[in-house]
Formats: C-alpha cells, structure tokens, sequence
C-alpha cells in the first residue's frame, strides 16, 4: 500500500530524517512510535506532502506520490491528521466534517449556483457525517463552534474528519493525546474495527506504545530519523534497542 | 429554495417601489429645483438676509499652506465690503470648507458647501484636478465656481457652462516662459517639473512646441525628496537653462540639492509656483536663487489696484500678500459682486451677473472679463527675478507679457 | 542625447540614498522580525524623530547633537508606548498578523494628524544647522551627505559587535528565531522585546533627522519613505541584518542608475518611485525569504519551518 | 435652512459604491483571509476601464462589464504570486501593486488621459433634472449592492463559501482534506476584484470624471476601516460600516462648524479615526455585527 524508500529530510543543514525505509501494508494497523524528536512528525508531514523529501522515493499504491502537494494526495485516498489539532475554528463541528467529504459539487465554483443538486448531496453527507459525530461521541456538539472545544475533543474531530474523508489510508498523528482513556480505546477499537472489516490501512503515531499495542498488527520504531527495530508489536516490546531508546529518553 | 425566491422578490419588490418613489419625488421637484429652465418670476426664492460666499481651498494637504495664505485674500473681501456695510444692504458671510489637496474630498466638500449650507457661488477649488472632478457636479447643480488658481489648460476645454478662473491657462505662462527664454537664446534645455497637473502641462507645452529644444525632462515625485541624480544628468548633460515647475515645499528641496552639487552654473527660470516670499525663510534656498540670478513668471499683479491690495493686505494680516492671495482677492470680490447684483440668490442668475460684474470690474490683478470659455479674458505675465537686497531677498519685477504685446523687458 | 554622465557621482548619490534606507530601515527589520508584523506606524516614528530634533534645535535652541540624542529617546519612548499600549495588548487579545497592521496603521494616522496639530502642516527646516558644499576630486560632497554616509556604517557596526558580542545581541538573536525557546533557556523576552521597540524607534527618529535634513520636515516625511523601506527589508529577507543593509544599497543604486535608463529611454522619471514597489514584488515572486535566503544568513538565520508548518 | 435631502442621497450612494469594494474585501479578506492592501487598485482599474468603453460610445452596462472582466483579470495576474505568501507579504506586495499603476496611468497619457484623467465620463442614466439623476444613480448603485449583496450571501451559504472560510481559518488543514486552496484563493481574488471594479465604474459614471489622483491608497484604508469597524465576515455589517465611515466622514465637516475646539477639525476627525480603528480592534475585534453562523441547510 504505502512504501517508504530511503527518506532523507533536512533543514538547514539539520538532518531530521536519514534514510527511513518502510512498509504499511494495506488493512493492516501500523504504528509508528519513537522518543521525542526523533522525527515521526517530520515523516508524516513529509509522506503527507508538507515537506518535500531532501532524497529517497515514496510509493502508494505502487505509483510515486513524493513531492505532491496535501490536497493532490488526498485526491489518492492518503488523509492524514495533525499532531496538535488544526481545526476550522469559526466553522461548527459540522461543518468542520462535512469539509472533509469528497466531491461536494458545491464547492465548484461553475457549480454552485445549481443549489437543487448541491443540497440533495448536502442532505446526504450531512446524514454520514452525524453517523461519524456518533461514533466519535461528538454528536451533542455539532452545532458549536470547533474553536470552543476542548483538546481532547479536538483530537476526536481530527480523527472524525479524516474518517468523513472516505480514505484508502489514514496517517494518524497521536490520535489518542488527551482523549480519556475509556474513548480511547473505544477509538482503538473502532479503528480495529474499520481496517479489518472495510480493509482500510491506518498508520498511526503514538508516543506511548502501550496503547497501540492491542490494536495494530505491525510496529516501527523511530530513532535520530531512522528505524530502528520493526516488527510484531509484542517482539518490538521486547526489543533490547527499544528499552534502551526509551530508557535513554528517561 | 423558495425562502431564496421569495427574498429576491422582496427585494425587487423593494427596488421598483424605491425607483417609482424617486421618480415621482423627481417629478415633482424639477420645476422648482431648476427655475432656469421654466423662468417664473412669482417662484424665484427672494434674496437671503445674508450672502453666503462658499471658499472651498486646500487648507491642509499638501498645498495647505498655500492655501491658508490664499484664504486670507478671500477674508479681505469679505472685510472690506462688511466695512461698508455689506452689498445692498446684506451683509457676507464666508463659509470655508477645506479640500485637502484631495480631488474626492473636494468633491465632497463642494457638496457639503451646496446641500447643506445652500451656497450658490463657490470661490475654488485650488488645484486643476479638484476643479475637473467637481465641474460635472456644480454645472448639473447651477452652481457657480470661480477658481483662483486652476492653471491646466484642460479647463479651458469645459466651456460655457458654470465653470469660471480668474487665473489664466498654464499654456499662455508657458508660452511666455518660452519667449522669454528665446530672449536670452538658449538652444538646449531640461525641464524639472513636479509629478503632477501643474509640472506635466507645462512639460507637455515645450514638448509640443519646441522639442529640438528639450535635451531631457525630468518629473519629480514631490515625497521623494532624493534628486541628487536627477540634478547630476541635468548638470552632465550641458544644457544652457533649468525649466523648474513646481510649488514651495519640494523646490526648496531641489534648490538645495542642486546647490549642494553646484548646479549654479546654468540659468535657472521658474514659474509662479515658488515665487513666494517664503523660499527665502530658507537661507540656503534663498542664497542658492539669488546667486544662480533665477528669473521666471507670474501672472501679472502689478500696477495701482494691486498696491493698493498690498496695502490693505499689510494692514489687515500684517504680511504681504502671498502666491494667488491676489487672486483669490478678485475671485471673491467677483463672486461678492454677482451675488449682490443678482435678482436673486439663485446660479444660473448670478453667472449673468458675474458677467457683466466681470466686464467692469479692476481688481488687484487687473480687468478680470471673462472669454466664452470662463478663462480671463486679459493675461499678463510678469517677469520676476530674485535679488539680493540689503534687508534679504525679493521678487524683482523686471517685465512683463501678454500675448498681444509679446514680450517686454525693463531696461 | 548623448551625454557624458558622471558615473562616480551617481555612485556617491546611490550610496547616500542607500544609508538613508539604512537609517530609517534598521529600526522597522528589528521590530519586524521580532514582533511578526509590518509596523506602518514606523513611518511616524521617522516623522517624529525629525520634528522633534527640529524642536530641540530650532525653538529650544539645544545643540545638535544632544537634540538628537533627546529626539532619539523620545521616540524610542513613544515607541515602547505604542507596543505597551496597543502592540501587545493586542497581540496578547489573540490579534492576527493583519490586525497587528491594521492597528498599526491606526497608530500612524493618529500619530502623524498629531503631529500636525502641534507642529503645523507647513514644512519646517532645521535653521540652526548649516552644511557646507565642496567639491572632492570630480565629486560634489557635503558634510551632511558624508554624515549620513559614516552614521550609517557607524551604526551598523555597533549592531553588528551588540548582536554578535553582547549577551543582549545574543538574546535578540535567540527571541528572533524562536521566542518559546529564547524564554525556555531563560530570557526574559518581554524585556527584550521591550529594547527592540525602544531601540527600533529610537534608529527611526535618529533616521527622520537625516532625511529631514537632507529635505524638509514635513508631517508625511516618514509615510514617503517607508514603502522603500518594506522594499529593502524584504529584499534583505525579514529578520536578516546583512541581507537588510545590502538591499538599502542595491536599492539606492537601483533607483540612481534607473535615471540614467529612464531619461536615455525618454520614460518619465516619476517611475523612479515605481523602482521600490517593483523590487518588492519581483523578490515577493521569485525568492519570498529575499537575500537572507541565498547568503548572509549566518547571524539573523531564516526562521526555521516549525513542525507542522507550510514551507514557502 | 431646508433639509438637505440631495446632499443626504449623495452620501448614499456614496456608501452604495464603497459598500460595494467594502463587501469585496469581505469576501478576499473576512471570508478567505486573504490581506489585499491594493483595493484602490482594483477600484481605478474599473473606473478606467469603464470610463474608456462608455466614452467610446459604447453603453454602461458594457462598460461595467467590461470593468468587472479587466479586474478580474488583474486580480487573477496579482494572485498568481501573491496567494502562495504569507500574509504580510501579500499585504505590501498587493499595495505595492497599486502605487504602480497609479504611477503608469498618471505617467502614461496615451492609456487615459494621464495626470489630469478623463472627464465628461457618461452617466449611467440619462435624466432630465439634477434631481431625478441623483435618484437615478441612487437606484443603478443600490441595484449592484442588492445583487452582489444576494450574491455574496447565496455564496456564504453554499459549500463554495464554507471552502473559502476553512482556508481562512486554517489553510494547511484545508488542503490536508483535498481542497486545492491554491486555485480556491485566487478565484476569490478574481472574484473581489470583479466586485471592485463595479464599483469603479459606478464611481466613474457618477464624478462623471477620473484622474490618479482619486485613487491614493488612503481609500484603500478607508474600506479596510469599513469591514473592520462594520464586522469582519458578516457582510451587512460592512455596509453598516461602509455608512458609519461616510456618516463619520461627513458628520465631522459639518460638525466642526458647531464645535469650537482648539484643534483644527481636519486633524481632529483624523486622530479620532486612528483611535477609533486601534478601539475597535482591542475591544470588538469581530466588529460591529459579529459573523453569524450559517447553516446550509
């Protein structure tokens, strides 16, 4: 599904990332952990066009997609979410969802003026997006502002509005920060849930391996921009490096 | 969908009653908004207890100063017709309004001067752009507007109409500039003017009419304030004479500068524009004028009936009077004097009056009678020279033209 | 027409236009690349600087330098007001970038109709001050031109041993480049940010002397020069000091030999004004982080792409 | 003293023709985001490019085509650069862009009648009366302030408009979720420009004459102060506040006549309105009327 080849990013002549190589296979649920500054996020916003790749190649789906703006990419079925939540703050939760649906045909500017067609489609999406408010259990909220939630309920609506995108892979950037800990696993579950039965390909960042290590079927340990151990969850647990690693951040 | 519908019909709705309205109100109003057109004695609005004498200038701006000097002149009519106990009877009231240096808020000014204080007879606007943006408004409003200093030659094109400058067109002062410099036989020239209507038309006159003659011509942004190369090009390019169009403020600058670098070597002539006292409250700028023997012109305020608005101006401010005040003087006194001859407070009657007022009248710049066009009818430029006196500098006039006797030099 | 120009007297005039964008340009990159916002009110601050040396000289018959010097503090005052009481407020009310510069412009307009009402719109000149004229081998100099040249290199070089020398350049630098950082390792960034408005507005004044004196003091002295002043920063690169002071002279030298192009062309020479605004968006297109992105980045370094942020 | 009814309609159309560049640069600035700092230039670009059709001979519905096609263009040739920067830099260089074309046309003859501009610019109606043609122009404005008013709200409420404003609040965010918010900002900039350039012509048609010198970048300021005070994003409140400015304006000239202050009335109007702007961005940032949430359906 997703393949990482030898990924090289700099800034300023500081190197972030130094040859990442890896695979994400499609259904499964990957993660992606590693100690403070070792270049997770750089990695996603680099695989999510944010960042152009100083070397190497990205694959998805087999066909290059490396130096691709974000909205090209998603055009492919790559949606990813941010660290610290970037919601469309004066917009509703609502809206913030709907946003993230594909081929409003409203948006179009050549299109917009045709509102029968437009609202029908809106009257759907609508009825999927509060399908997601509920699973995400921000349903009661879909009518406040994005800018007056809480932070954990921010992270929900990133996860929401990636879900709303209908895509082939998810890039999720700690999902789980600062939801309490009973939804969390709701939400692990459900992601479970989703790729196994929807075989959708979820690649997740978590900066605490614990919780990932129910839900996902393949684990890749980052260190000073490269990897370090991947594997099963349960070996990469009890990888020597790994313990050192974080021991070494302690 | 139909909530969309039925706003929008609402809104025609709204629209149409709203046009009907306007249409109706302007029906009814026309006859006795523009007498002019059907003349009915019984309808004409009786003469006011007090003439109002709209003066719309740029106090403020970049021509401000200027234009706080000009209101001075219009202050002295009003003064002296007050001291006589007003005209027929009325005395005047001066409403002044500020234009700014800004042709929009001159348009707004204007306005403010005929809808809210019912003034029919305007002294200004200063500038020609101001004057151009206002002409529509004050011809479709029967108003009359007499422009003290409106030089650009495109006002002329306005013709008949409420249109009126008691200053003449930049083009004759160009044309004496010109004369004046074929008397002193200067094949080369480089004109330095001000990036705006004044500078440009007088650049655009010596284009036109002798361009073998213009080795290069430089426009100046006034704000800029650096024209250190543009001088140098002047001074490489070995011309006989320096063509200066500008005001007060930036050709202090210039001057300055050109001293700095020792442009004293070529002949400086000029217009009205920085002939005012006040470029010798610079001493570098005043030395700089005297040492280069700088000569240029002005429309003419010379002779008996201007000593004896010097004179009067001394007394009343305390100074002399200074670029235009002269003008403005005429202006109001012409505006003063139709308003008061009028049958009654009303346009299109005191642009008659300003007629025939204009065929008499001698102010302190001269016989003021105005051609078809509302251009002064006689021009006569004088011919100045600064020198160095015991007690500091002066304009000394030492000629003059007008376009009949061409042009005279005092031996 | 064909005419020998005197190449070495563009150069000098290109090099006196190119420190007064220094003078009046220091101030505005400072408190540019710390506060993330374009000051227009920094057009005032020139403004001020200028009349109130004119103050100090003219009405209250002080001596120029320490009319200067008095200017030069109060300005930086009025600048440290203007970033206490609205600056920083706002910024602290959650105030974007473009209401930073909307207030910013509020500021100005108060400033400079203030300035108007004590001061009077005419233009004023420095009378008590004289600058003498002599030629110099083929070259025209005056003291004042000299002064504004040697003032120019004089100030740079005390920036440039304060930034790079003295624990508060070092401060400077590290507030710059990334505040939440500066303040982790223990700097008082508020207190820094306080010297470079104080020290920004304060060059601005020291800058609107020099202007004014090589013109005349007028209320809009500040506002016809600023536009060229955005020009330099931005072709420096916003936040760089060198790449700042080498745009003040590519500038000037711009705007002086454009003369010389646009009278042989036969083009009106009011486009000169045009030769800033043009440099603005000719950088703006083809190299956004100006001259600080291809060199002279060693001291004012381009602000480093946060994570999660857009590269441009 | 009669009422002054004349001088009461002037200033409404007035507030019509800038409501109109008012509620273009609520739509690039309160609803896009993007800083344009060359309104005026959009404005001149109209007024010209109208001015030379109607001149020509040809009618005023073509000339105000006409005006909104060139500022369409121009906006869409600024935004080639211009939307791929920061805020700031959009902001200078879009002022940037103004001062040049005011200094090619004020410089430039042959284009339009250089620094003395055009005159005798027809109107949009023919009348009769000096009365009824201010009731004309009256209806011609209000008639473009309905529409585009109409327009700008169907487009507020459409997903068009939601588009717009995600980009606005967070435009990384918006192209993580497909939206090529590249395309999206320069359509708004045609799009305000078109708007700005009606107005133009419609200011045109009333002076009825042009020149450079109408086009400073102080109306540029002037309309940035009407969205601000009216209420960034809600577009009645920019026309409230495109009136609040010539209530503002208007008031302070005729106020200084029963005012006697120390201070001349000029500066005076002028130090209160930078107080005034520095006010309402410290205390009610969102404005007068605050942007209201909309709901499509």
């Amino acid at each position: 599904m997703l393949e990482i080849v030898d990924i090289h990013k700099e800034f300023d002549g500081l190197k972030v990332l130094n040859g990442v190589s890896l695979e994400v296979k499609k259904g499964h649920v990957v993660g992606l952990i590693g100690p403070n500054g070792s270049g997770k996020t750089t990695l996603f916003n680099v695989i999510a066009g944010v960042y152009k790749p100083t070397g190497g190649k990205i694959l998805l789906d087999g066909e290059p997609v490396h130096g691709l703006k974000p909205d090209q990419l998603y055009r492919k079925g790559l949606v990813r979410t941010f660290q610290i939540p970037r919601p469309f703050r004066n917009l509703t939760v609502l809206d913030n969802l709907l946003l993230a649906s594909r081929n409003q045909r409203g948006e179009k500017f050549a299109r917009v003026f045709n509102f029968t067609k437009w609202k029908m489609q809106e009257r759907e999406l609508v009825e999927k997006a509060e399908k997601t408010l509920e699973l995400i259990n921000l349903i009661h909220l879909q009518d406040e502002y994005a800018g007056n939630l809480s932070g954990g309920q921010l992270k929900l609506l990133e996860l929401g509005r990636a879900l709303m995108s209908d895509p082939k892979i998810l890039l999720l950037d700690e999902p789980a920060g600062g939801v309490n800990p009973t939804l969390a696993m709701k939400l692990f579950a459900k992601i479970d849930e989703l790729a196994h039965l929807k075989n959708l390909t979820f690649f997740i960042i978590e900066h605490r391996m614990e919780t990932l290590l129910n839900y996902s079927d393949y684990m890749f340990v980052l260190y000073k921009g490269r990897v370090i151990v991947e594997g099963k969850p349960q070996e990469v647990m009890e990888d020597e490096k790994v313990i050192e690693v974080y021991l070494g951040e302690l | 969908m139909s909530k969309i519908k039925k706003k929008i019909l609402m809104l025609v709705a709204v629209i149409l009653l709203v046009a009907a309205f306007g249409a109706g109100c302007a029906e009814k109003q026309a006859p006795s908004e523009t007498p002019s057109e059907k003349p009915t004695p019984s309808e004409q609005p009786p003469q006011p207890e007090v003439i109002k004498i709209g003066v719309l200038l740029d106090l403020s701006g970049d021509l401000g100063a200027i234009g706080q000097k000009m209101k001075l002149g219009a202050e002295l009519a009003q003064k002296e017709f007050d001291s006589l106990g007003g005209i027929g009877g009325k005395k005047i009231e001066l409403v002044v309004e500020d234009a700014a240096t800004d042709p929009a808020k001159a348009v707004e000014a204007m306005k403010k001067l005929v809808e809210v204080e019912g003034v029919k007879v305007v002294v200004g606007p200063m500038t020609s752009s101001e004057t151009l943006a206002v002409a529509k408004y004050v011809n479709d409003r029967n108003v009359v507007i007499i422009s003290p200093s409106a030089t650009a030659g495109k006002i002329t094109e306005l013709g008949d109409d409420y249109v009126f400058r008691t200053v003449g067109s930049d083009d004759l002062q160009a044309a004496a500039l010109l004369d004046l410099m074929k008397s002193r036989g200067y094949s080369k020239i480089a004109t330095f003017v001000i990036a705006n209507d004044y500078g440009i038309g007088f650049e655009d006159y010596f284009k036109k009419y002798v361009p073998e003659m213009v080795a290069l011509s430089i426009r100046y942004d006034p704000q800029k304030g650096d024209y250190r190369t543009e001088l140098q090009q002047v001074k490489d390019a070995g011309v006989d004479a320096i063509i200066f169009v500008g005001y007060v403020d930036s050709g202090k600058v210039v001057f300055r500068q050109a001293a700095d670098l020792g442009l004293d070597e070529i002949d400086w002539l000029s217009s009205e524009g920085i002939a005012e006292n006040v470029m010798f409250e610079d001493a570098k700028t005043a030395d700089f004028m005297a040492k280069v023997e700088m000569i240029g012109t002005k429309p003419s305020s010379t002779g008996f009936t201007y000593e004896k608005f010097a004179e009067k101006h001394r007394q009343a401010f305390g100074s002399d009077p200074d670029l235009f005040s002269d003008y403005t003087y005429d202006a109001t006194m012409l505006a003063i004097l139709a308003a008061g001859t009028a049958p009654s407070y009303d346009g299109p009657q005191i642009r008659e009056a300003l007629k025939k007022v204009s065929e008499w009248y001698n102010g302190a710049t001269g016989y003021k009678l105005f051609d078809e066009n509302g251009d002064p009818a006689f021009y006569t430029y004088n011919v100045w020279k600064v020198v160095k006196t015991d007690t500091g500098f002066k304009y000394e006039i030492i000629g003059h033209w007008a376009p009949a006797t061409g042009l005279e030099l005092i031996p | 027409m064909p005419f020998e120009t005197n190449l070495l007297q563009i150069l000098f005039n290109s090099l006196i236009s190119g420190s007064l964008y220094v003078l009046v340009g220091l101030g505005l990159t400072m408190t540019y690349s710390l506060t993330k916002f374009p000051n227009f009110a920094h057009a005032e601050f020139i403004t001020l600087g200028a009349y109130i040396v004119y103050a100090m000289t003219d009405i209250l018959n002080l001596g120029l330098i320490s009319g200067i010097i008095v200017s030069m503090l109060i300005t930086g005052f009025v600048g440290v007001a203007c970033f206490l009481m609205v600056f920083r407020p706002l910024a602290n009310r959650k105030g974007t970038m473009v209401h930073l510069m909307i207030s910013s412009i509020g500021v100005g307009i108060f400033l400079r109709y203030a300035i108007q009402q004590i001061w009077g719109g005419q233009e004023l000149h420095f009378s008590k001050v004289h600058f003498a004229g002599y030629n110099l081998g083929p070259l025209r100099v005056t003291s004042l031109w000299i002064g504004i040249i040697l003032t120019a290199v004089i100030l740079v070089i005390i920036l440039h041993l304060i930034l790079t020398q003295t624990k508060l350049g070092k401060a400077m630098r590290a507030t710059s480049n990334n505040p939440s950082l500066a303040q982790a390792s223990g700097i008082d960034i508020d207190k820094i940010i306080m010297i470079v408005w104080f020290l920004g507005a304060a060059l601005a004044g020291l800058g609107g002397f020099f202007k004014a004196a090589d013109t005349r003091i007028v209320p809009v002295l500040g506002w016809g020069i600023l536009l060229p002043a955005f020009a330099v920063i931005i072709l420096g690169g916003i936040g760089s000091f060198y790449g700042m002071i080498a745009a003040a002279y590519i500038l000037g030298l711009a705007e002086n030999f454009s003369i010389i192009g646009l009278i042989s062309l036969g083009i009106s020479t009011d486009y000169r004004t045009a030769i800033g605004f043009v440099v603005i968006i000719i950088t703006l297109i083809f190299a956004p982080t100006g001259l600080s992105g291809i060199n002279f980045s060693k001291w004012f370094k381009r602000r480093r792409p946060h994570e999660g942020e857009v590269m441009e | 003293m009669a009422f002054p009814i004349a001088y009461l309609l002037d200033m409404l159309v007035f507030t019509g023709i800038f409501g109109i560049m008012a509620l273009s640069l609520n739509l690039e600035f309160g609803h896009t985001g993007l800083p344009n700092f060359g309104k005026v230039a959009f404005f001149m670009i109209g007024a010209y490019t109208s001015a030379l059709i109607t001149l020509a001979g040809y009618p005023f519905i073509l000339g105000i085509t006409g005006a909104m096609a060139v500022s369409a263009f121009f906006g869409a040739i600024v935004s080639l650069p211009a939307i791929r920067l920061r805020e700031d830099y959009l902001a200078i260089l879009t002022l940037a862009f103004g001062e040049i074309l005011r200094l090619i046309l004020k410089n430039e003859e042959w284009i339009a009648g250089g620094v003395l501009g055009l005159k005798g610019i027809p109107e949009a109606l023919t009348t009769t009366s000096f009365k009824s043609a201010l009731y004309g122009h009256l209806i011609v404005v209000y008639i473009f302030v309905v529409t585009f008013y109409i327009f700008l709200r169907f487009l507020e409420k459409s997903p068009y408009g939601r588009l717009l404003k995600a980009i606005r609040e967070d435009e990384l965010a918006a192209q993580s979720l497909g939206k090529n918010t590249v395309w999206y900002k320069a359509q708004a900039l045609a799009i305000g420009s078109a708007i700005a350039g009606s107005s133009g012509g419609l200011y045109a048609q009333y002076l009825s004459y042009i020149g450079p010198d109408l086009f400073m970048p102080v109306i540029t300021f002037a309309v940035w102060a009407m969205v601000i005070i009216g209420g960034v994003g809600n577009h009645k409140g920019v026309l409230v506040g495109a009136l609040i400015y010539q209530i503002f304006e208007r008031g302070s000239r005729i106020f200084k006549d029963y005012l006697q202050i120390p201070i001349d009335p000029n500066n005076m109007m002028f130090m209160i309105f930078g107080l005034l702007l520095i006010i309402v961005l410290m205390f009610r940032p969102e404005g007068l009327i605050k942007e209201e949430k909309i709901k499509l359906l």
